[in-house]
């Protein structure tokens, strides 16, 4: 029983949040602001929470595994979603729903929780689309608009058509080894034709989540649609989730395959960046511009899993957790302006910089993380995922990942460009931050210096990863 | 061993000039510059004729030979062992001679500036640069190391860039001191790989040990460069040549001579300081300084080295009895004197009575700083005099120049050959050695003797003589004392400077060699020479149409003189139309339109492309999930049937 | 009368699936494309049920499966026609091709 | 002495600038921050030449070695021979007279200022770091401020050459890192340059990465035909902007040609020697003549550059020790000189606000000052006995000369005959813009330089004529590291 409780404690937090919330909102309900800030302190509390009596142990005969490296992704998870909670304020506090959205997003991270620690496909899937519903829903939040109900219907819809083929492949799976928990069925693996064929079917679903090219194409216009404190969910919080139980699928489950993989992985990678890149290239929304650039960000993350051992793990978990804090503060920036003046497009951003300088920096600061120069932390993130998948000594490879930096340097320069140099009749008018916005982009403009300097948080994720 | 400071300080006193009166003259020392200037000169001057007598008379001859000192040598850059530039300071005959030349000279020219520039805006920058040339030339003189010589030789170059250009706001000036500067540039190149050449099959920079190691045939620096050829000649050949196209782009020998004409833009000292006693002479000093390795082991070389004097003395000679402009023509008398002392050196041999054509030349090049200087300066009080450089604004000035006149006309005997003035001597000793070694060379050595008189005597009646004078406006005198005294001088060292036994001091081997003179071989230079001056006198005693008769009788040939063979139009299409039009056109288009064309091209393409798959995202989700099943069945198909 | 192997079951489901995609490709209708998933998901069911019966007897895993399968597909049924008729609202119509604003 | 200074300097300097409160503070701090960095050079070259003195004879001196990333076996490994001296010195020069000449910035200065000083943080970091990956991270760090000093103080198409200069440098960074990370795992997991040094790396592998790295530090540094960023960038950028890109950035790349790519890869470096020498003497040449035909004073020197810095890459490729001090030598002297040049550049551009060269003349009657500074760099630019450019280029002729063969020699000859161009197109020049009558009459009531450009000016000339008169010492700098590179060449 006390090995329950410590093993789930981070399930158990979500839940006893969502519990609280169900009841506020049955009972007679709170005004938003504070509702908000009582969310944000429990948010915060769970993040903290994380961080104590982590253990390696398995649940439910075995279906359920966890260890101290998963307890740290789930910590960034939290974080994440703590971080979104406070950038959205000012969005979430002119929604009629806060509590369900909140209710949402929360029953979506348990998800996520027990899909990381998923160790059986049955509970796998379950996560999988506890994970991916509520988000649906979520993404129609913005009730009135047009874009947001389509984007909504365009994840629904998509997401339920790859989870009807990954299901499928789950059943071949079943037929050809006759279990459905990890384990054995890397023991039962023999890379027969079927088998083969239900990994290809495995393998989309992930590569729809993730959106791998050409599983993507519903990535864009569900994040242009949805409201950004969704957006920001989906590309950050969801995406890091499946990247890291791909990881574990891939590495524990698949290994008698990893050749058939790290071909497959070599090939979309370096298709996912360049389509990634291209289309970002030519956007004017800036979320739609933020989705593509996500998707070639995937890219990277491919060639860091192509790694096959440790060195990959921690590339692909530090590089997640940058990615936290590099993209949630260009949403934030992109929340905050567009609340304020109802602008989205990158030509609307011109002259930024003379009217919130503070709006500007952090921007730029996120924007050359994820571009990946130094002194930010993208900059060693992306090299360490480079530096893990040169382990193979694929040097085409790498060049072509290396190459891809230069595209995506002048996309990102374009903003930045726009913000500092180009010259605005009527740039975005001067705002005023609200605290806890303030507050969230500072702490991600910290951590997008700092983690990178600080060598310690790479080697504590390192010696994680390192004891599996 | 002579002192090292003393010897140093000579060319290290206008160098303190330079950097005085160039940091703070324009503003503190506008006036005193002058003297201040003048007065380190004369120190340095006492300082070089103290050195030659302690040479010469002190330590004297060790058995025979004057001996080679190198008081001082300082490591300034080494480039690997035994390979390194030295700054030294190498003391045998010729370098004493030059330090006596050089600094004498330009003391003259300091105090006859003194008056000529008396008044100008930038007098202080004028003495300071006469410092920095007076400093490099001496420097030149001076270098123990053939790569210290080359540096000197770029910072004489790049004063007289300087000074050419003195008056900057002539649009004429600038593009004479450009094009001083980049002629010689352009044989300094050959100089350099020619420096490349030597040092590489030496071994070494040092001179002495340079010439030693390769004139001695057995020494296997001399056996594997003569072994290594190119082009049919072997390295050792190409160096010399290589060197010694650097010395005759200094010292204007044809085909590298048009710089010389255009240089007389620069003030008239300048001219007789640079271009006509010291600077210009520093390519036979440079010959002079190898002539050892010329002689013994590329006699090829010192073949060419009297062919190219011959032929730039005479057509220098012929353009000279062509031109109006007075400085112009003491011009290209200057580039014909160069000729004679160029193929003297060419038609030399080394050591004992054959070397007579080295004494000769080293002789001449004495004697020429002398007159020339004071034909120059003359000159120059005569256009002080009528602000004009033009021979026919000219005439009649012996009344109202009587010492420019006397001392001018000294100078035009000298130079002209006449005993006993001093240019006879040295002329003799020079047809002398011609005469001995080469007959092509020593007729046409004699024509330009006659020539050579004809034309400084058509520049002498026509300043002089010729139509009479008329004043208008009050004339001020010949500019006072400081001109005047610099004239007398010179004068005297022109009349006497002969009379010096020349070939006691300078040798090719630094033995004495003993010139003695056979009256009947002096008949036929003094008479034409005589010859020439009658014709001049014939011609342009008085004011009258003979000339232009000549002229027209002459026609085609009397064109080309007058427009100098057309060299300078040949040069200009060279760089206008070759050099421009055809190289660097092409270059700037290419970078702009390929190069980095190629590096737009990139980025367009990117562009283009990222437009053209746009399609992909249609906002259709049926065709999304078409695209997904796709995917699934490429992977599927891949990995079944493809891969495996 | 014979008894019905492994493979025809499997061939069913094949063509439920197969039929499932087909639908949802071609139908205008969202709420027919929903019905489509759902026969993929069924075809899915009839897999895990035959291989449950015929392959792997004692392993019941195919069976439970099948039933979580279900109710998901329930719950997915639930939202996706929630926002269906969100959309509705908007659009006036649940017809797919009048909801293709977001593209490019 | 403690490197951590070099960086510490200017990141206090940086952070204070930040903090600053008027543009007075700005600009005095700045100054004060550069002065700083110069005594620091210098005293590094004390202790340096003390050390030698004492003959510590160890290759890197001053060596510190912090675990960085413990896991990934990176770490702050710092230390410093001969070469990095002289360009921490070339560097702080540079920087001190680039704070002087941008005195006068009104737009933005805070930020001009910062971004100057961070430029010059990454040159420091760079050319102290004996780790790869610092040295990369340095490298990466300058790419930025380049962006924005060109894109938001520059003129002219300033955001078209802005975003090329930032691509193509990035290009070079590209494929830096794949040589990078081939070095890391062919040396078994070590960036550290003194472990790869002692590290025999197969010839295949050499010929692999060589071209890598030697390409991509050669974008950096202008390697023809990738040099299309320099003239755009510079003419485009701040005056400040254009001296930190042609003094200091492109110093980085041949740096990095050198260090890393020949040093650690010498198999590789002779396999590709030839073909660098042929590049090389192509952009000499090239450079030079496409210079004949500029108008712009910024695109003469920027083409110019081109031409000068492959006297660099080609002492490079001739694999002698002389050539490649000469090299070394070439880089410190183009670094000071380009410098000046572009600052008096920018005072003439002050004043008459143009860079056409037929739209000057005779400016040497009013600004006396400025145009004998200009006919100073020139002359030093045409190698001009006296001044640094000589002495570089000299020894780069004699090394390459060592060489005996028929190819090295026609090389090197053809590089000579770039002396003669650099004459035309210099005096050119000088000749259409200081000399002559002055043809607008506007220009006569143009003002002198100010006392903070008489500084700026006075420093850097100051450096290229303690070059130019006594080489002596850079020589003693430069000779022995560049022996230690030929050890391993020679693989001694």
């Amino acid at each position: 029983m006390n090995e329950f409780l410590t093993l789930m404690k981070s399930e158990l937090v979500v839940t006893a949040i969502i519990f609280l919330l169900l009841f506020i909102k049955i009972g007679k309900g709170m005004k938003n602001d504070s509702l908000l800030s009582l969310v944000q302190v429990l948010l915060l509390v769970n993040f903290i929470a994380g961080f104590f009596l982590n253990s390696t142990g398995n649940l439910f005969g075995d279906m359920f595994y966890t260890n101290p490296l998963i307890a740290f992704q789930k910590n960034i998870l939290s974080l994440g979603v703590y971080l979104i909670s406070l950038l959205c304020a000012d969005w979430l506090k002119k929604t009629q729903h806060l509590a369900e959205f909140f209710m949402l997003m929360l029953s979506a991270l348990l998800g996520m929780f027990l899909m990381i620690s998923s160790n059986n496909l049955l509970i796998f899937y379950l996560a999988l689309e506890l994970a991916t519903i509520p988000v649906a829903a979520m993404a129609n939040f913005d009730l009135d608009k047009k874009r947001s109900s389509e984007g909504a219907m365009k994840m629904i819809l998509s997401s339920a058509f790859s989870s009807g083929i990954l299901l499928f492949g789950i059943s071949l799976l079943y037929g050809t080894t006759g279990t459905i928990s990890f384990p054995e069925i890397a023991a039962q693996l023999d890379g027969s034709s079927v088998q083969i064929l239900a990994f290809v079917f495995l393998f989309t679903a992930f590569a729809f989540k993730l959106s791998i090219v050409p599983f993507h194409l519903w990535t864009a216009d569900v994040y242009e649609g949805s409201p950004i404190a969704v957006t920001s969910f989906l590309s950050v919080i969801s995406k890091g989730s499946v990247a890291f139980i791909f990881i574990t699928v891939l590495y524990k489950v698949f290994q008698p395959m990893q050749d058939v993989w790290y071909t497959m992985l070599v090939i979309l990678a370096v298709a996912t960046m360049v389509i990634g890149n291209l289309f970002a290239l030519r956007q004017q929304n800036i979320k739609r511009f933020l989705a593509f650039s996500s998707i070639a960000q995937v890219g990277f993350i491919l060639v860091g899993i192509s790694s096959n051992d440790y060195m990959g793990i921690t590339a692909v978990v530090y590089f997640v957790l940058i990615y936290v804090f590099s993209n949630l503060a260009a949403f934030g920036v992109a929340s905050v302006i567009s609340e304020h003046s109802g602008k989205e497009n990158i030509d609307e951003y011109k002259g930024l910089y003379k009217t919130n300088p503070f709006l500007s920096w952090i921007l730029a600061l996120a924007l050359f993380s994820l571009a990946g120069i130094p002194p930010t932390a993208g900059f060693f993130g992306k090299l360490f995922l480079l530096t893990a998948g040169g382990a193979k000594a694929a040097y085409w490879f790498i060049t072509v990942a290396a190459l891809n930096m230069i595209i995506s340097l002048y996309y990102y320069l374009r903003v930045v460009r726009a913000i500092f140099m180009d010259k605005n009749d009527n740039p975005v008018g001067k705002i005023k931050i609200s605290p806890s916005v303030k507050l969230a982009l500072l702490i991600c403009g910290a951590g997008i210096v700092l983690i990178g300097l600080l060598s310690w948080v790479y080697d504590h994720i390192h010696t994680l990863s390192f004891k599996l | 061993m002579p002192n090292a400071t003393t010897i140093a300080l000579i060319p290290l006193l206008p160098l303190a000039g330079f950097l005085l009166l160039g940091l703070f003259g324009r503003k503190y020392l506008k006036s005193s510059s002058g003297l201040i200037g003048t007065a380190l000169l004369l120190t340095s001057t006492i300082l070089a004729l103290y050195t030659a007598y302690e040479y010469f008379f002190v330590y004297g001859k060790v058995n025979g030979a004057y001996q080679q000192f190198i008081p001082l040598q300082l490591t300034w850059l080494e480039f690997s062992k035994g390979v390194s530039i030295d700054m030294g300071l190498l003391l045998d005959p010729i370098s004493v001679m030059m330090l006596v030349v050089v600094s004498f000279i330009s003391l003259m020219v300091h105090i006859y500036s003194l008056g000529y520039m008396k008044g100008e805006e930038r007098f202080a920058t004028y003495y300071s640069f006469l410092g920095l040339f007076t400093f490099s030339m001496l420097g030149l003189v001076l270098a123990s190391n053939i790569f210290q010589i080359y540096i000197f030789w770029e910072l004489v170059g790049v004063s007289s860039f300087l000074l050419i250009g003195y008056y900057y706001d002539k649009p004429s000036a600038v593009a004479a001191s450009k094009k001083a500067f980049i002629v010689t540039r352009f044989a300094d190149l050959g100089f350099l790989i020619g420096i490349l050449i030597l040092s590489f099959s030496s071994g070494t920079l040092d001179f002495t040990t340079l010439i030693q190691r390769l004139t001695s045939p057995e020494s296997n620096e001399v056996k594997t460069a003569v072994v290594s050829t190119f082009l049919g000649a072997s390295a050792l050949t190409w160096g010399a040549a290589l060197v010694f196209i650097g010395g005759a782009g200094k010292s204007a020998m044809f085909p590298l001579h048009i710089w010389l004409p255009d240089a007389m833009e620069g003030p008239t000292p300048v001219s007789a300081l640079i271009h006509a006693a010291t600077m210009v002479v520093a390519g036979v000093y440079l010959v002079a300084r190898l002539f050892p390795v010329f002689a013994l082991t590329t006699p090829a070389v010192l073949e060419i080295i009297g062919w190219v004097g011959a032929i730039s003395a005479i057509i220098a000679a012929v353009i000279a009895c062509t031109q109006t402009d007075i400085k112009r023509i003491l011009a290209y008398s200057t580039m014909s004197q160069i000729g004679y002392m160029m193929f003297a050196l060419g038609v030399s041999k080394y050591g004992g009575e054959a070397g007579l054509g080295y004494t000769a030349s080293m002789f001449h090049l004495f004697t020429h700083a002398m007159f020339k200087a004071l034909l120059f300066l003359g000159a120059g009080a005569v256009i002080h005099y009528i602000h004009s450089n033009d021979m026919r604004d000219m005439g009649g000035l012996r009344k109202y120049l009587p010492v420019t006149h006397i001392t001018f006309l000294i100078a035009c005997l000298a130079i002209a050959g006449v005993p006993p003035f001093a240019g006879f001597f040295s002329k003799e000793e020079i047809l002398l050695a011609a005469y001995q070694n080469n007959m092509a060379i020593y007729w046409i050595a004699l024509i330009t003797s006659g020539l050579t008189a004809f034309y400084m005597f058509r520049l002498y009646f026509n300043i002089f003589w010729s139509k009479p004078h008329e004043v208008h406006g009050e004339k001020h005198g010949e500019g006072g004392f400081v001109m005047m005294l610099p004239l007398v001088l010179l004068a005297v060292g022109a009349a006497a400077a002969g009379f010096i036994p020349f070939g006691e001091f300078v040798s090719s081997d630094g033995k004495a060699l003993v010139s003695h003179f056979h009256l009947e071989f002096s008949i036929a230079p003094v008479g034409l020479g005589l010859a020439g001056i009658f014709a001049a006198l014939w011609l342009y005693k008085k004011q009258n149409d003979k000339p232009q008769k000549l002229a027209a009788a002459l026609g085609g040939l009397y064109n080309a003189a007058y427009h100098k063979f057309y060299i300078d139009e040949i040069y200009f299409f060279i760089t206008k139309k070759v050099l421009f039009n055809l190289i660097g056109r092409p270059a700037a288009w290419f970078d702009r339109n390929i190069v980095d064309g190629m590096v737009n091209l990139t980025g367009n393409t990117t562009q283009a492309v990222s437009e053209g798959i746009k399609k992909i995202q249609s906002g259709k989700v049926q065709q999304y999930a078409i695209y997904f099943l796709a995917g699934v069945i490429v992977l599927a198909t891949l990995f079944i049937y493809v891969l495996r | 009368m014979i008894e019905p192997g492994l493979y025809h079951i499997l061939f069913i489901s094949a063509a439920l699936f197969f039929i499932g995609i087909y639908g949802f490709l071609t139908r205008r209708n969202l709420i027919t494309m929903l019905m489509s998933i759902e026969l993929i998901l069924n075809s899915v069911n009839l897999n895990f049920i035959a291989f449950n019966k015929y392959v792997w007897p004692d392993k019941m895993d195919g069976l439970f499966f099948t039933l979580f399968i279900i109710a998901i597909a329930a719950a997915e049924a639930a939202v996706a026609i929630a926002i269906i008729i969100n959309l509705y609202r908007s659009h006036q119509s649940i017809d797919v091709e009048n909801a293709e604003d977001l593209k490019y | 002495m403690n490197l951590l200074l070099l960086i510490g300097a200017p990141l206090l300097t940086a952070v204070a600038v930040l903090l600053s409160r008027n543009k007075a503070q700005v600009k005095w701090i700045s100054l004060v921050g550069s002065v700083a960095q110069l005594a620091l050079a210098f005293a590094l070259l004390y202790a340096f030449r003390q050390e030698r003195a004492q003959n510590n004879m160890s290759q890197m001196l001053f060596e510190l070695n912090y675990k960085l990333f413990d896991s990934l076996n990176i770490n702050f490994h710092f230390g410093v021979d001969g070469i990095s001296v002289a360009m921490i010195l070339l560097t702080s020069f540079v920087v001190i007279a680039g704070v002087l000449v941008s005195w006068n910035i009104e737009k933005m200065t805070k930020e001009f200022y910062f971004l100057l000083i961070l430029l010059a943080l990454g040159a420091y970091g760079f050319f102290i770091s004996l780790d790869l990956f610092i040295l990369f991270f340095f490298l990466e760090i300058s790419v930025i401020p380049k962006y924005l000093l060109i894109g938001i103080w520059g003129s002219g198409k300033k955001e078209y050459s802005a975003n090329k200069l930032a691509l193509m440098l990035m290009g070079g960074s590209a494929l830096i890192l794949v040589g990078m990370l081939g070095l890391y795992f062919t040396a078994g997991h070590s960036f550290d340059i003194m472990t790869l040094s002692k590290t025999s790396i197969p010839a295949n592998i050499q010929n692999l990465l060589f071209p890598l790295l030697f390409v991509g530090f050669g974008v950096f540094t202008a390697l023809f035909p990738l040099h299309t960023w320099v003239p755009d960038g510079h003419s485009s950028a701040p005056t400040a902007g254009s001296m930190f890109l042609a003094g200091i950035s492109m110093k980085l790349g041949g740096y990095g040609c050198l260090r890393i790519a020949t040093y650690l890869l010498p198999e590789g470096a002779k396999e590709y020697a030839n073909i660098i020498i042929i590049l090389s003497a192509i952009a000499i040449l090239y450079g030079a003549f496409a210079t004949m035909m500029q108008k712009d004073l910024k695109y003469i020197n920027a083409y110019s550059s081109v031409s000068h810095v492959g006297f660099s890459l080609l002492g490079i490729g001739m694999l002698t020790q002389t050539a490649i001090t000469g090299a070394l030598m070439q880089m410190v002297s183009h670094g000071l000189m380009t410098a000046l040049f572009f600052a008096v550049i920018g005072m003439i551009y002050d004043r008459t606000h143009t860079r056409m060269t037929n739209e000057m003349g005779g400016l040497m009657k009013v600004m006396p000052f400025i145009t004998t500074v200009f006919f100073i760099v020139g002359l030093c630019s045409l190698g001009l006995p006296g001044l640094s450019g000589f002495v570089a280029e000299m020894t780069v002729f004699m090394g390459s000369w060592e060489n005996s063969d028929a190819f090295h020699r026609i090389a090197t000859i053809a590089a000579a005959m770039s002396i003669v161009v650099t004459a035309v197109y210099i005096l050119r020049a000088i000749g259409q813009t200081a000399m002559g009558p002055i043809t607008n009459t506007s220009h006569l009531q143009l003002k002198d330089a100010a006392w903070n450009e008489k500084l700026a000016a006075i420093i850097l000339v100051a450096g290229i004529i303690a070059i130019g008169i006594a080489p002596g010492w850079l020589n003693d700098l430069l000779r022995p590291a560049a022996e230690e590179i030929m050890n391993r060449i020679a693989g001694k």
